[in-house]
């Protein structure tokens, strides 16, 4: 019973936050409101770092860690606002690492491991509100595979990435799986969405009887339980990097009130200022606590693993929400000005906030999962 | 207690519903808009603002020796409703009719209204703010602007911020300490300055919804006449208030709750349709309703604070510090409902303006981001609370 | 359109105001934490002051008002914890002059007018939650008249009045309707309940085959609209009192803050207890907004008088909910002991909050009600 | 990174569940419960705890030679888990154990931990906090009640307030001021004075659940000897920041949690049989369950802060103003609880404890009751927000 991280993931950790300190910025990030989005030097600094690696096994070139090493990274990625499609391929390697055939994690973990494989989840449909169970895209068997069709929103930097990870129904009223396909393939077709979270990419993608072949698709056939999984390491992942936004956005503001003077004394003295920061503290360290607790869940895989991850995201949501909108209102004026960075880290925490299902429908899976506890006591 | 109409204010109503039917553009809502560009979009503003004057509907409740109509304020609140039902393009010197023209009534002189309060509502002249500086902001005391006489002119150095407008504006009224040794709220001083002055200079400032109605405003010796000055010399602060009351009072919150309202039952109307999987759509959702719901409740609400004010006016009790509980109770009513129309979207609250999918094309989202400016401007929630503590609860300071 | 009171209103208010301060106290309803709760001087007093002759036509002895006249006369009973049953006999009163036969308006009025007759309205059941349409209590037809049976919970001062006025379904599947009986006749049960709010009386009263004849039933038969004004008669009752216990504890709050010196000065200068004072105050006026204006949708009864009522009960439960917790709050430790009287307003606060319907009930209400004038519109 | 229980710890899991089958009266929680009487229900739970130091299970993780166990932290924790899956009685002692004898380990002399530690441990000496006055709450540091040296004696006169469980302790902490001349922090010292000394006199101060744990504590020249001053003279401010910090920290509210959990699975079982008409009970509706689910959160977090507070602790980190947070946290979060458990009731919220129709025996309108105590003792919300937001982040006076 141990409910800290190891002196080496604490190394680690300091070294990721230490080389975006160097070598990223929120200047660095304003470059990319136009354009795809995509940082080369980044992702080959990332690379060289041997993040892309975490999650991939040793056997296949990579540190063969797991999602508690991941959780403070992923807290400091939050923290910097480092663009995708890092974390993306971070969860896709997670579950070509446990559902994929020993020929594909051959095929994909070392390119992965070496930042030469970059892959996007393709999640959300827009008729299906949070219910992966509403997924109508649908991989009709065909031959020796399947024609892959369907219509996905919200496929973060669809363009810069090498592949697909596509959840997809087999069959009208079957299973679900998840299928690996490159975007150029015969039947895509993408276009760039408008998103609130300006330094961001996503795209909706449309799969109009895309051919794949057993090779394609992860583990071979359907895997309900690796599409699980999919959605609850980005949930996860989402959690940490929510709590970091909103750490960063608590220490700007406590910044901004200790040196902002008015009346005579910086605003930080003030109770108004001073108790909602306290508040504040007390729901990041709270969300930091759930975040933790959820990348171990992924980690050792218990029975409350569904409660576990919903719990974090539910509140780490409404945390870094509050979070963002009362250290905006701590700036004052210049709290909405297009220059001050803090609207940026309020774009990308609603972007998560809404990322992997939202609080309430988290919640519900909360209440489902503890009845389901209750009755097995 | 009484929320009827007469059967003349019912013939009113018609009145107004039969001139706006036929002035609105063709097509209004379904093939014309307003104009995306920014600058485009406040001149078709103005434009419409100068169509409801050339109607005689412009300050329809003002008295008639300062271009009004004389009308009741029952009537004028017919014409917002009716304009609002009519989704009717929004104005652009709002500055000028809420702030500038109760401010000139109260402390102008009979020369200072006749000659700025007409071209008000004629839409001739556009008004902004030069209150907040850099430094003063919730302490608006502190102001460091300076304005120095030189024979018949005071000479104004200084910089402003948050001037909404002044982009599009001819006229500013601003605050100005004149007497630098006074203690900081006994030297303001209350100045009309014209905007093509030489020595002014404006920089947009760029809001977090993309928009840019602020600005930076810079004087540098910028001489106004002497006949300028509102009030008496030095006595800027308590003239200053009188125009806070009324930026933060029913008549600023009545306008909002149009919108507001307006924005909801879109809202609702996106969410009667909005899909969400086993042939159910978002209203169907018993836990959105409820967020719904308390919005109905807490804007439908707004309005009839707003009322519940106006009848105490037309009393003759005059607006006092209470109206920072209309601001302090619309800004944070508001904020909620702009959070509960991205929870309805769903997945799609994340899209933003010019995507396809996204519902109501994107004004959720563009109303989110500007709600969150709302709890700041016209004086923070946090300057509301200690104005309702100290000056309407007694409590001390 | 006038949002206002008449002089008239505000000085009946002003005699009720003083009357309630020179003749009634908070040391006197503790008199009554014990035995029946019934306290005799008061209820002469508010019948010879003619408050229970507000409702009562003219016609019939009474002032011949209405709900507007009486929301700043319910507030007050608010803020003096006015006990029953002077309220529940009102909201009776309203519905016999509205719904009753000619006889039974003749035979009643007067009586009430007089302070002559209590009556309490018999209306929750425990299996039914807050919707009335689930009422399980039944007349059944049985020669000229009906038998009454039934379960009914919460039955104010049960064992003080002179009638209850029960809510029934006439026959097993029959519209609702009101029957008024002696709670002496034969059939009727009744124990007293323990409640939160210990200043005030209810009882669950069992009905088991009570005779009932046509003469007894409100207008003679079914009657569901009296129903359904009878819940909102008590809904806007209690929203306007929960107005006056909260502005009452607001001004408690604000008294005590001002006097008590802690570090040197009043606390009621510290932010943190005067910005929470505004914010009580935005709430209270509102709500009081509200109360008053469902008070007017009651006496002019426009088509939207179910949003209306619903918008107030909710408003206000909200409201009273948060400012007598605030108001506990800002006492401090005195705050929670039991010699301090800010208990006895949170306790009938909490009370009223969830009579007539809970405040997410109604917020229910309010979206079906929304719903259905938008599809008219 | 690691939640589960090792072979050893799970053997002794269950050593611990055996002993507890074996020892809690026949029938308890069936037909055996705590009585209805405070003075009995106190004792009672005195003897369970006796019980418990009998079967060597008191201190588990205190060093040996003050009369524990000397387990690890994670015993401790899986005893604790072990009474709250048996619904255990609670303790009577619980100042003696989470307050004095961390505030003792720290600052007391060998010779006082040798004296006051066991018999806490065995329940044979209980204990009371003298900390409040009527003018000294959240500004402790004003206290009056004064000590002053006379031979080898401290001679006490002044009153205390909201002393919990006076009534039943042997012992009492308390701050006195010993330098009246010095800054009101300066001129504080920590003693411990026995509750049988001539001139106490103790009234109960009835809280709003009804219950009485709380007093007045009047001391008319109580005489105390010199030995029983804790640390040094006029040193005591800093002794009562150790003590609060445990009263604050994770240890309580661990324990706390526990309590939280029990009843908010108690209310959860009630949900699911509470009738709401149509063949529906109140775990039915959605609305609820949101509610619902938002307490099995922040309760199930509730206890992983502890935990992640315990294992900076085990890393030899110590307890700071952090321990704030967690107070801060589990009192907003046990009101919430307790408004959502009323919410549950419905239309049998109203009822109270000895109503045959009241869900949980009243259990949730009495923890109602008590939960709004929560933000208030063992320093208000305000004050642990004073705390966090200056000793934690840093932010200015």
């Amino acid at each position: 019973m141990n409910f800290d991280f190891s002196d080496d993931q604490y190394l680690f950790h300091d070294s990721v936050r230490d080389f975006l300190g160097d070598r990223w910025s929120v200047a660095k990030l304003r470059t990319h409101l136009e354009g795809s989005g995509f940082d080369d030097a980044l992702w080959r600094d990332l690379s060289e770092l041997g993040l892309l690696a975490m999650l991939v096994p040793e056997e296949h070139g990579g540190l063969g860690l797991g999602y508690v090493d991941l959780a403070l990274v992923l807290e400091e990625f939050g923290r910097h606002l480092v663009p995708g499609p890092a974390v993306e391929t971070m969860l896709a390697t997670d579950i070509i690492v446990r559902y994929g055939t020993p020929e594909q994690r051959a095929a994909l973990c070392p390119a992965i491991a070496s930042g030469a494989l970059r892959i996007a989840p393709a999640i959300a449909e827009v008729e299906a509100g949070f219910d992966l169970d509403q997924t109508a895209a649908v991989a009709v068997s065909s031959g020796d595979g399947w024609l892959l069709s369907g219509r996905k929103i919200l496929v973060p930097y669809a363009d810069s990435v090498d592949r697909l990870l596509v959840v997809a129904r087999f069959g009208e009223a079957g299973p679900l799986g998840l299928v690996l396909v490159e975007p150029g393939r015969a039947g895509i077709t993408m276009r760039p969405h408008s998103l609130l979270d300006i330094a961001s990419r996503a795209h909706e993608v449309v799969l109009d009887g895309v051919a794949t072949g057993r090779g394609d698709v992860v583990g071979g056939g359907p895997s309900p339980d690796a599409v699980l999984r999919l959605a609850d390491g980005g949930a996860v992942a989402a959690s940490a990097q929510m709590a970091g936004v909103a750490g960063k956005v608590l220490d700007l503001a406590v910044d901004y009130a200790n040196q902002r003077i008015q009346f005579g004394k910086p605003i930080g003295s003030l109770q108004a200022i001073k108790h909602r920061c306290a508040d504040m503290l007390a729901s990041l360290e709270t969300g930091r606590t759930a975040a933790y607790y959820a990348a171990w869940a992924l980690a050792d895989d218990p029975p409350e693993r569904a409660r576990i991850v919903s719990m974090a995201k539910a509140f780490c949501g409404d945390a870094a929400r509050s979070i963002c909108n009362e250290g905006l209102q701590i700036h004052g004026g210049i709290g909405f000005t297009w220059e001050l960075d803090i609207h940026l880290y309020l774009r990308r925490a609603k972007a998560l906030e809404y990322a992997f299902g939202d609080a309430a429908t988290h919640r519900e899976r909360v209440m489902s999962a503890t009845l389901l506890e209750m009755e097995a006591a | 207690m009484d929320f009827s109409y007469s059967p003349e204010e019912e013939a009113f109503r018609s009145e107004v519903r039969a001139w706006i039917a036929a002035n609105l553009p063709d097509g209004w809502g379904r093939v014309v808009h307003e104009p995306e560009d920014e600058d485009a979009r406040y001149m078709f503003r103005l434009d419409w603002e100068k169509k409801l004057y050339a109607g005689g509907w412009a300050g329809l409740s003002w008295p008639k020796e300062y271009g009004g109509q004389g009308a009741t304020l029952v009537q004028q609140a017919i014409l917002a409703e009716e304009l609002a039902r009519a989704e009717a393009p929004e104005g652009l010197n709002i500055i000028g009719r809420n702030l500038t023209a109760p401010t000139l009534i109260h402390h102008g002189s009979e020369a200072q209204r006749r000659r700025f309060l007409p071209p008000i509502l004629s839409g001739e002249e556009v008004w902004c703010q030069g209150f907040s500086e850099p430094n003063a902001g919730s302490d608006l005391a502190s102001i460091r602007t300076t304005a120095i006489r030189d024979g018949d002119h005071f000479v104004i150095n200084g910089q402003k911020t948050w001037t909404s407008f002044a982009q599009y504006a001819q006229w500013c009224f601003m605050l100005v300490r004149t007497d630098p040794a006074a203690p900081k709220h006994k030297g303001i001083s209350f100045l009309l300055v014209d905007m093509a002055s030489p020595g002014i200079t404006i920089r947009p400032l760029r809001q977090i919804s993309g928009e840019s109605e602020f600005n930076e405003t810079f004087f540098d010796d910028v001489r106004v006449p002497v006949a300028n000055l509102v009030g008496g010399l030095n006595e800027g602060w308590k003239i200053a208030m009188t125009t806070l009351t009324y930026e933060r009072g029913p008549e600023d919150a009545l306008a909002r709750q149009i919108r507001f309202k307006r924005d909801l039952m879109r809202l609702i109307q996106t969410a009667r349709t909005l899909p969400r999987g086993r042939g159910k759509t978002a209203i169907d959702d018993p836990v959105l309703r409820q967020k719904l719901a308390s919005s109905v409740i807490e804007i439908e609400l707004m309005r009839l604070n707003c009322l519940r004010s106006f009848s105490k006016q037309l009393q003759g009790k005059p607006l006092g510090p209470e109206s920072s509980f209309q601001k302090l109770y619309w800004s944070h009513t508001a904020q909620r409902m702009y959070e509960t129309a991205l929870e309805t979207l769903g997945p799609t609250a994340v899209l933003a303006a010019g995507d396809p999918l996204v519902p109501g094309d994107g004004q959720f989202q563009t109303g989110f981001l500007q709600s969150r400016a709302f709890t700041i401007y016209s004086g923070t929630s946090e300057i509301q609370r200690n104005i309702i503590a100290e000056r309407v609860l007694g409590m001390p300071r």
